[in-house]
């Protein structure tokens, strides 16, 4: 599964982009979350507030509910500054 | 109907004169344009002054949340054509950054589609601010106007 | 701030890279463009084809008149600028007859001060069309929709 | 007093622009209307329905209540049609 990480969840995680393999049973955003919170404590406190981080699913927004598969692209950003 | 993502400046009368060209049916255009401002935040004198810019973007996302939104314009209000134009990368104060343009037979169309398009934009399309000022830089917040201001319209 | 009654064609591009040169305190333009069509009245299909209009004026009144609708603009909102561009004489279909603009540190006001710059100078501006058609020359009768947009604004 | 007539009213009087000399106690613009009304067939059709006719004096808008004096430029024209 593709992850990408922007504005400042980039620069807490450090990372733009990665291939993560989630666990067997890991079927959700919500799911996928947890297990990237405990890759390093960067990503750690990227989560920490859920509230405002904003997740996308194969570039259509999406919530802490939406199913994720191998293969899906998965990103987390703040609420967006646009225009 | 366009919708580009480009580093580049652009050219608003350029894209102006390309939006009429030729049509007879169209009654009005109405064209916003957003530049830099060169302070933080809402108030010039409470903010930091700003050196410059750089909004960060999810390439391919914002593409297809920008052709989302005109799509959606089109369907709201009768347009003669519709046109999305937005940079990243590095900008300076008074430098453009977005532009937003609706046409059709009447005014209160253009108006309101191109008020639309700007709001829902603000609030869709991913792109991030982050200021540089003297005093480091800080990643723009959303803000609740801007919230509140796309909301008019669902 | 600027006021202009003229008969020739003016370039829309030229007039909104003047608004907004060397300023880092405008976060928004917003401009109107208004076009001849080529029908009469609302409705593509029920109205007559126009071969072009004659926009006849009181030299002196509208100047005046639009001169006051601008400071008023400036009086509601928090403007950097303001631009009305308005053309007399005969025009053909798709010809440019209006130009409003306002800039400001926040778009709100610059959407709002340019709508209403459009809607009381439709109500307000000495102006009164006479279109050309195959069945003769006929005088444009105001539009209630017009009336109701400027009411808006008191 | 100069009186400018415009759009259709220019067409019905036949005049763009005159100059008159309303009778003595001629105050308002309806005073003047009524004056304005017989000097010719054209004028009068002119002013046959007012509530479709709109005066400027000296330019600012007015209403039939509106003083006039020698001196003073009114203007009679339909609502306006511009932008």
């Amino acid at each position: 599964m593709k992850v990408l990480y922007f504005a400042w969840l980039k620069a807490r995680t450090g990372i733009g982009e990665e291939m993560v393999e989630p666990p067997p049973g890991t079927d959700t955003v919500g799911g996928l979350v947890e297990f990237l919170k405990t890759r390093s404590p960067g990503h750690a406190a990227a989560f920490e507030t859920l509230s405002v981080v904003r997740v996308a699913v194969n570039q259509d927004y999406a919530g802490l509910d939406t199913p994720v598969r191998p293969g899906d692209e998965v990103a987390f950003f703040p609420p967006v500054t646009g225009g | 109907m366009a919708v580009r993502v480009q580093r580049e400046d652009f050219d608003p009368g350029a894209e102006l004169a390309g939006f009429s060209s030729g049509k007879t049916s169209v009654g009005g255009i109405c064209l916003f344009v957003g530049l830099v401002r060169d302070y933080m935040g809402h108030d010039p004198r409470a903010g930091a002054e700003v050196h410059a810019m750089t909004l960060e973007h999810y390439p391919g996302m914002t593409e297809r949340q920008l052709e989302a939104i005109e799509a959606e314009a089109r369907a709201r209000w009768p347009l003669e054509d519709a046109l999305v134009i937005h940079r990243h990368g590095r900008l300076e104060p008074g430098e453009r950054i977005v532009l937003v343009a609706a046409s059709s037979a009447h005014r209160d169309a253009a108006f309101e589609a191109c008020r639309f398009l700007i709001d829902w934009l603000k609030t869709k399309a991913p792109f991030w601010k982050v200021e540089h000022t003297q005093d480091g830089d800080a990643w723009v917040d959303a803000r609740e106007s801007d919230e509140a201001a796309a909301k008019r319209w669902e």
